[in-house]
């Protein structure tokens, strides 16, 4: 009988694999995948750790779908989202992944957070030819043909970042980042970038993920007094940083800290309050003054709750639904070969103010904005860079930035 | 007093005890004897409520307790002094006496300083801070019964409580026992191996063998010529 | 010389977390050999309690109460986290004693089944408690900046464990808890109701965990998956500490949490983490059974 | 004896109908079965520790992730040379621990013999200093922060939380072709095979019984004259090294590994299918490592919302009422389908004797 | 009485230990104990409990360690510096007393394992069971009266006969000193009497240490007796002989 079971299960999986109707029928109950529709997947982390940031981007574009379907959709057809829980775990990312080009035949994944699950995905998509859509701004170093990235490349986020303090608050750099590849990149182009600019780095500093204890690293921050703290930390270990910062006394006043991690959602989870008067450098803010973001702000309110904030990874992820959305209209079909020759030079409204993919590496123009935390949570604009700045993942057009390459 | 009545009962599937019937009057000592894994000790933990009964019913004082809990039936007066001591080891004597107040239907919480077990076993008193586990074999098994007596029990249940303890205690422990049905006119059943102690102070003597009651008798019958074909092997 | 102080200072008051964090654990895991694999979660929903009270106060209560919602926090998390202690007790553990490695796994998916529960009512994404304002910023003396939330969290430290060592070793009932967890069979033949006792020993270390669950607060994130922050370094005091013995837990959690911002302090949080790992396992290769072991001779 | 016949016909049946699974299935299903696979060869050697010693490491995540590890750096090495990450950290030479793994047979060896060798050697120190039961597996607990939290600050080196991927063929076939994957999973069939084969050997040697009685009564087994540390040493680097393979032959069927695969968690989840399976078999593993990835695969497509409540309520449920898992209820039919055909008489019989154990 | 000649003849002292002490945190479970111990000896233990007599055979078999002095095997081997399998390997088996055997493996295994052979992990691994274990194997059986139950599953076997089992495995190793701390408790005089003609029987050719509190049963048997006190020697010499002294009386037999 036992033997029996082991083959059963070989057979249960080979019943779901056989009939793609059927299977796509159980994903999620309504969905009726047919000739007048675009299936799309949504790939992002439901449960687990990550959960925590992703569950917000899969609502801002889950918005963005809803709100093209009611015009009318695209190429006439509606956009059916398959909703793929990618669990924390790049190897169900990777799986969901092949799952959602293979069996549902997706035009194309919107989804992935951190740089391990859109890297566990890359080569699914390459081996596929599918298109993954990643919202969230990232180290760099990258450029494939099959994903296009409409978060911040380094130069429209960190260079800008480190010019604007260097310029305004202080030489000194404390560089503080969660143990991953973002901040150890991050930190790199900083170094590089202020040993052009005669800055100076004080010391670099990194803690586990899960890391919660802050006080030995203040210590280090009062030794050492640096003008600036450039904080990569991830989401979580910014609650225990900031509490920690402020209980030890340390205010705004004493040592600017810029994150380039915490936007609105974060500054809910670690309070306003000893959040005030330190700053953050994105492209995009829930009270950036362009139309677009007034209704994008009540729109997404309206669909998940007055007490919602929107924020950077959350607008990138609405507007690159919209970017795709142009891309196929322009090449008149959602073949990937196509689509992708059509998205080069596709500019959009965004939130942000107007956006346009970068045909060389897929990367998309957009403004850098430097914000100042408020005691109401949000920011406010202290500096932005004036136009859509051109991405340069590779940072080939600065020289300092030679031994980086 | 305590009546067990066509018990069947057992560890998991498997029965120990088969159709055993069993009567312990009030006031009297009765001997369960017989050969090593008969089923002696899964009968005292039966009537102790350590094992459910498959079959039959236990009466205690006419009321079937069956399905009572050890705790209830301690905090009515069974006491039980086990195979093995299974004296609280990491406590101290002290405490360990202390927990046999527990069962104690009146509430007292402590023992006064010159308890009647402090007399049976003065040594306890010596080793008062003593943790438990320290002692050696013959003193636990002092404490053990002292632990019981000191909830006060109306009967006593005792397995064994000379195996293994060094023939000076050994005396001791049949002075109490004797003491206890003498002077105390407690009511007692008694699993013993030794013949000799058995024969002594038995009023009434039940032999066990493969889980059933293959003898029974009035101390008289306890001799060695009735015994011998139901203890040899 | 003061950044040599600073950082006793930080050591003890990450010892006093870690043994917040590890009360509770050393009832349910130390004393009642239950490896409580839900201890996390428990913790977690202690920190969730914290978050509903000031929900609570910023809804219903006048503005210049608010700092109470803090103090009111720390019983309620007790006695709710108790509440699904006494639960998970009566449902799960219970059929468990004895069977330690098993605990382990069930309490494991019954951790999965707690974050779910948050993760449903309150949704993904971290929330955010705001500290009472008696506990923000920090006493400066001798130019030591000792933040009012970590002195906060030592006194309570204390006063649990101080609470904790008067019930187990000073009334009847924590001996009747210390009967039980040694002896089970033995200790209903004596007449301790052994149901009650585990249920409310267990109940009390989930308490205990909602109590830590309630000051991490003040210092670290609130989300559904908080538990795996801590879990592991609860059963580190406990184990370094040794099973079943309170003073090792005190003494095993300030020694790593001393040892763990020496290193960190030397070398950086990564390797302070590798480092402090590691020692506690060359430790246990030195001391198999813990700093204090309670070993007597029935026991082995 | 009959009973114990159609067992063994049951379990080569089983494998057959493995063995032709590439001409039934989708590619994606294959690929998805394949890997499940995997887990089960894992799975056999945490049978084999926990069933049969009574080790409960929970620390068997880190020796998939060195197999797995292993493997990926060959993969990289011979597709792409050397890795992107290292030259973002400014590493411009390969150094030599990576060097050694362009060839691959090293690679293959090292899969294996290191997390042996790491097994053994920790085995070593702590099966001698008689830690075990619950202290060693708290222990390997502390080995997994330890490892883990290396990796991913050593980024120049390992590729830190992004872990290793990115390679796309192997001997000069492309990894993703249907023909390849298909390889792979005859490869991975096939190992699994054998080493179900080694372990029945294993267990049902006397070698097995000694691992028995230490798990029953490890001082007195001692008291035999068997230095009991030195098998407990052996087959938990044994187990380690079974947990090397499964990882190298994940690998290759899912084309990354991270360090997040190695944590206490997915540790955890291992241990866990085991359990479901059934301990103390070798059956159980294998349709424990199966049925509790195709269901959660499943469920957690279907319902994402819900899939960790039934997951969490799945685990708890088995290991309080079922302890022996899905083959203690089969045995349990069995038993009583046995006991009706012989009477009443037989019941407590086929309690008391054991057959050879699969 | 040919047989006994010959005993008397080839007497060896097999075991000596010189001012032997174990200490528990404060507690001196063994004081200068010095102890000798002839070939082919059925040698009783006595002494009130406590006195130390399971802690010196826990030393002799490895369990403990010996806190200063040491105890000789067979002239040369220090049992105090060895590990437990070791001194199995060299020849000293060990009856707990309460009975362990292995639970989950049957009968036969149980013996199986505890056969005389080599234990390493190689030979283990390959050993297969030949013909003439199976005998070995067999007599064991008979002489335990298990034969019936061979393949039985030892968890399930009544504690008598987990007893017996325990003593076959002991056996089945052929070691030169076997230990043995109160093999008859519990047991009925009819068990009793024929665990003695066993103990008669194994110290043909071995010699045999035996913890015992049931006097009737020492008188019986024993070659010589030793009585301990409080970690220390007292006296020794047959039963009769001890019996007669004073201290003996007054610590722990009693006077009636
Ligand atoms: N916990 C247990 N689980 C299963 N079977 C048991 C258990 N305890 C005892 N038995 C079995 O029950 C039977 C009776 O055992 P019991 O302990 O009642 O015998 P006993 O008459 O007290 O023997 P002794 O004189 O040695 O104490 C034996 O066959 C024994 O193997
Ligand atoms: N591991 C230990 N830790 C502490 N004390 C111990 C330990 N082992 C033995 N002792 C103590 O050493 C003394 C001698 O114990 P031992 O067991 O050798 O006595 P014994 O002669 O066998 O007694 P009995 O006849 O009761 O079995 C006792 O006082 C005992 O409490
Ligand atoms: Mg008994
Ligand atoms: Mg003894």
């Amino acid at each position: 009988a036992a033997g029996d079971e082991a083959a059963d299960t070989g057979f249960g999986e080979a019943s779901a694999g056989e009939d793609e109707q059927s299977d796509s029928e159980e994903n999620s109950e309504e969905v009726v995948v047919d000739e007048d529709s675009i299936p799309v997947g949504l790939l992002h982390s439901l449960s687990g750790t990550m959960a925590i940031s992703e569950t917000s981007v899969r609502d801002a574009v889950m918005l963005a779908i809803d709100e093209i379907n009611e015009d009318g959709g695209v190429l006439g057809k509606e956009i059916v989202p398959i909703v793929e829980d990618g669990a924390s775990d790049e190897p169900v990312f990777s799986e969901r992944a092949s799952k959602l080009l293979q069996q549902d035949d997706v035009a194309a994944i919107f989804g992935t957070w951190t740089s391990a699950s859109r890297q566990a995905v890359l080569p699914v998509v390459e081996e596929h030819n599918g298109l993954l859509f990643y919202p969230v701004q990232y180290e760099g170093m990258e450029s494939s043909p099959n994903i296009f990235y409409n978060g911040a490349a380094p130069n429209q986020q960190i260079v800008p970042a480190v010019e604007w303090l260097f310029d305004n608050v202080g030489d000194s750099f404390f560089l503080l980042g969660s143990d991953y590849v973002f901040p150890r990149t991050a930190n790199q182009i900083i170094q590089a970038q202020l040993d052009d600019l005669g800055g100076e780095v004080v010391r670099e500093e990194y803690t586990p993920m899960g890391h919660t204890d802050y006080n030995t690293i203040i210590s280090h921050i009062r030794d050492t007094e640096p003008d600036v703290i450039f904080n990569t930390l991830n989401g979580d270990s910014n609650v225990a940083f900031f509490n920690q910062l402020a209980d030890a006394g340390i205010t705004s006043d004493d040592v600017t800290v810029l994150s380039v991690s915490v936007a609105e959602e974060e500054i809910r989870g670690i309070g306003a309050e000893v959040l005030e008067g330190h700053y953050a450098s994105w492209n995009y803010y829930q009270t950036t003054d362009t139309p677009e973001n007034d209704t994008f702000v009540s729109n997404f309110k309206e669909a998940y709750g007055e007490d919602r904030v929107t924020g950077d990874p959350i607008e990138a992820a609405y507007f690159m639904v919209y970017l795709w959305a142009q891309a196929v209209e322009e090449a008149g079909t959602t073949e990937t070969d196509a689509v992708r020759e059509a998205a080069s030079g596709i500019t959009f409204d965004a939130p942000n103010g107007p956006v346009e993919i970068d045909g060389d590496n897929q990367h998309v123009y957009k403004t850098v904005r430097i914000g100042e935390v408020q005691g109401d949570g949000q920011f406010e604009e202290v500096w932005n860079s004036g136009e859509p700045v051109k991405p340069d993942p590779y940072l080939e057009t600065y020289d300092w930035a030679e031994a980086i390459q | 007093m305590l009546e067990l009545n066509r018990i069947e009962a057992g560890y998991g599937e498997s029965a120990v005890l088969r159709d055993v019937s069993l009567t312990i009057p009030k006031g009297k000592l009765v001997c369960l004897l017989g050969r090593n894994g008969v089923g002696k000790s899964t009968l005292l933990k039966t009537l102790m409520g350590l094992i459910k009964v498959n079959h039959g019913h236990i009466d205690y004082q006419s009321h079937n307790i069956n399905d009572k809990s050890p705790t209830w039936r301690s905090r009515k007066g069974i006491g039980y002094i086990p195979q093995g001591r299974e004296i609280f080891s990491t406590l101290t004597v002290h405490e360990n006496l202390q927990l046999g107040l527990e069962a104690r239907q009146d509430q007292k919480k402590n023992i006064e300083p010159g308890h009647q077990v402090y007399d049976y076993f003065p040594i306890l008193k010596d080793m008062q801070n003593r943790k438990g586990g320290d002692l050696s074999g013959g003193q636990q098994q002092q404490l053990a019964i002292a632990r019981t007596l000191v909830a006060d029990p109306d009967v006593i249940l005792l397995d064994e409580p000379t195996e293994g303890i060094q023939p000076n205690i050994v005396q001791d422990i049949q002075d109490v026992i004797k003491d206890l049905k003498q002077t105390n006119e407690k009511t007692m059943l008694l699993v013993e191996q030794s013949f000799d102690f058995a024969s002594e102070v038995a009023d009434y003597f039940y032999v066990m063998d493969r889980g059933r009651i293959v003898y029974e008798g009035e101390r008289e019958e306890l001799t060695e010529e009735n015994m011998r074909g139901y203890l040899s092997i | 010389m003061s950044s040599v102080a600073m950082q006793i200072f930080n050591g003890i008051s990450l010892g006093s977390v870690l043994l917040l964090v590890a009360m509770g654990l050393a009832i349910t895991f130390g004393l009642m050999r239950v490896i409580n694999m839900a201890h996390g979660d428990l913790i977690m929903i202690g920190a969730y309690v914290t978050y509903l009270m000031q929900v609570i106060f910023v809804q219903y209560i006048p503005e210049q109460f608010f700092d109470w919602y803090f103090i009111l926090a720390i019983p309620a998390a007790f006695i709710i986290v108790a509440g699904i202690g006494m639960l998970l007790e009566f449902t799960v553990i219970r059929h468990l004693y004895g069977r330690p490695l098993d605990s382990l796994l069930a309490t494991f998916g019954a951790g999965l089944i707690l974050q779910q529960l948050i993760r449903t009512i309150f949704g993904a994404p971290n929330v955010g408690v705001q500290s009472p304002s008696f506990l923000q910023g920090s006493l400066e003396i001798f130019g030591l900046y000792l933040p009012f939330s970590r002195l906060f969290m030592i006194g309570l430290v204390i006063v649990c464990l101080g609470g904790l060592f008067i019930y187990l070793y000073r009334t009847r009932q924590g001996r009747r808890v210390r009967a039980v967890m040694q002896n089970r069979e033995m200790a209903t033949c004596v007449g301790i109701s052994s149901r009650k006792v585990d249920s409310l020993t267990f109940a009390m270390g989930a308490g205990f965990a909602g109590v830590a669950g309630c000051t991490l607060t003040l210092i670290g994130p609130i989300g559904p998956t908080i538990g795996l922050n801590y879990i592991v370094d609860a059963f580190m005091v406990v184990v370094v500490g040794g099973v079943g013995a309170l003073t090792g837990t005190v003494i095993g959690a300030l020694g790593i949490g001393v040892f763990n911002t020496f290193f960190e302090y030397w070398t950086n949080a990564s390797m302070g983490k590798v480092l402090i790992f590691a020692l506690i396992i060359a430790f246990l290769q030195w001391r198999p059974s813990g700093l204090f072991s309670m070993k007597t001779r029935s026991l082995d | 004896m009959s009973y114990l016949y159609s067992k063994k016909t049951l379990v080569i049946l089983g494998f057959v109908i493995l063995l032709i699974m590439p001409f039934v299935l989708a590619p994606f299903n294959l690929n998805l079965l394949g890997r499940f696979l995997a887990y089960a060869i894992l799975a056999l050697g945490i049978g084999v520790l926990w069933g049969y010693a009574g080790i409960l490491s929970l620390g068997h995540g880190i020796f998939f992730g060195f197999g797995a590890y292993a493997m990926a750096m060959y993969l990289t090495l011979q597709s792409g040379g050397m890795p992107d990450f290292m030259g973002w950290n400014g590493i411009t030479e390969l150094p030599w621990f990576w060097a050694i793994f362009s060839n691959p047979i090293v690679a293959i060896v090292l899969a294996i013999a290191v997390p042996m060798l790491f097994a053994g050697i920790l085995g070593f120190f702590t099966f001698r200093n008689r830690i075990t039961g619950v202290y060693f597996t708290i222990l390997t607990q502390a080995l997994v922060i330890v490892v883990t939290t290396l990796i991913i600050s050593q980024q120049q080196y390992t590729g830190g939380t992004n872990g290793i991927t990115g390679f796309d063929t192997i001997f000069g076939y492309s990894l993703n072709s249907v023909t390849t994957q298909q390889m792979i999973y005859w490869t991975t069939v096939i190992f699994l095979g054998l080493v179900f084969l080694i372990c029945y050997k294993l267990v049902n040697s006397r070698f097995g019984k000694v691992l028995i009685a230490i798990r029953d009564g490890e001082n007195r087994t001692r008291f035999l004259g068997y230095n009991t540390s030195i098998y407990q040493v052996i087959v938990y680097s044994f187990s380690a090294g079974v947990a090397g393979l499964a990882g190298m032959l994940f690998v290759l069927q899912v084309g990354i590994i991270t360090p997040s695969m190695m944590g206490i968690v997915p540790s955890i989840e291992m241990v866990l299918w085991v359990a479901i399976g059934g301990r103390g078999t070798l059956i159980g593993p294998v349709i424990g490592a199966l049925l509790t990835n195709g269901a959660s695969t499943w469920f957690s497509q279907t319902y994402p919302d819900a899939w960790l409540f039934f997951i969490g309520l799945v685990f708890v449920l088995v290991v309080v009422f079922m302890p022996k898992g899905i083959m203690g209820i089969i045995s349990t039919i069995q038993a009583r389908r046995r006991a009706k055909k012989y009477g009443k008489d037989r019941k407590e019989e086929a309690k008391l004797y054991n057959s050879s154990s699969i | 009485m040919e047989k006994i000649e010959k005993k008397k003849q080839s007497s060896t002292t097999v075991l000596q230990s010189e001012k032997l002490i174990v200490q528990f945190g404060g507690l001196k479970a063994i004081n200068e104990f010095s102890f000798q111990l002839s070939d082919r000896e059925l040698h009783f233990i006595i002494g009130p409990n406590g006195a130390g007599k399971t802690t010196f055979l826990d030393v002799l078999c490895g369990k403990t360690k010996p806190t200063s002095g040491n105890v000789l095997f067979k002239e040369s081997i220090e049992l105090g510096k060895l590990y437990e399998y070791q001194i199995v390997r060299k020849g000293v088996g060990r009856k707990f007393q309460a009975p362990s055997i292995f639970p989950s493996l049957s009968v036969m295994s149980n013996l199986e394992i505890a056969m005389k052979q080599q234990k390493g992990f190689w030979h283990i691994l390959r050993a297969k069971l030949s013909e003439g274990d199976k005998e070995h194997i067999h007599e064991m059986l008979t002489l335990i009266g298990l034969k019936e139950e061979s393949n039985r599953t030892a968890g399930t076997l009544a504690h008598g006969q987990k007893q017996w089992l325990e003593i076959a495995m002991v056996l089945m190793q052929d070691p030169e000193l076997v230990l043995l701390d109160e093999p008859i408790a519990g047991m009925t005089e009819e068990e009793e009497e024929k665990t003695g003609e066993l103990l008669r029987t194994i110290a043909k050719d071995r010699a045999v240490i035996v913890v015992e509190h049931d006097m009737d049963f020492v008188r019986k048997f024993a070659d010589k007796v030793t009585v301990m006190h409080e970690g220390t020697w007292l006296c020794d010499g047959s039963m009769e002989e001890v019996q007669q002294n004073e201290r003996v009386l007054e610590v722990y037999l009693g006077r009636r």
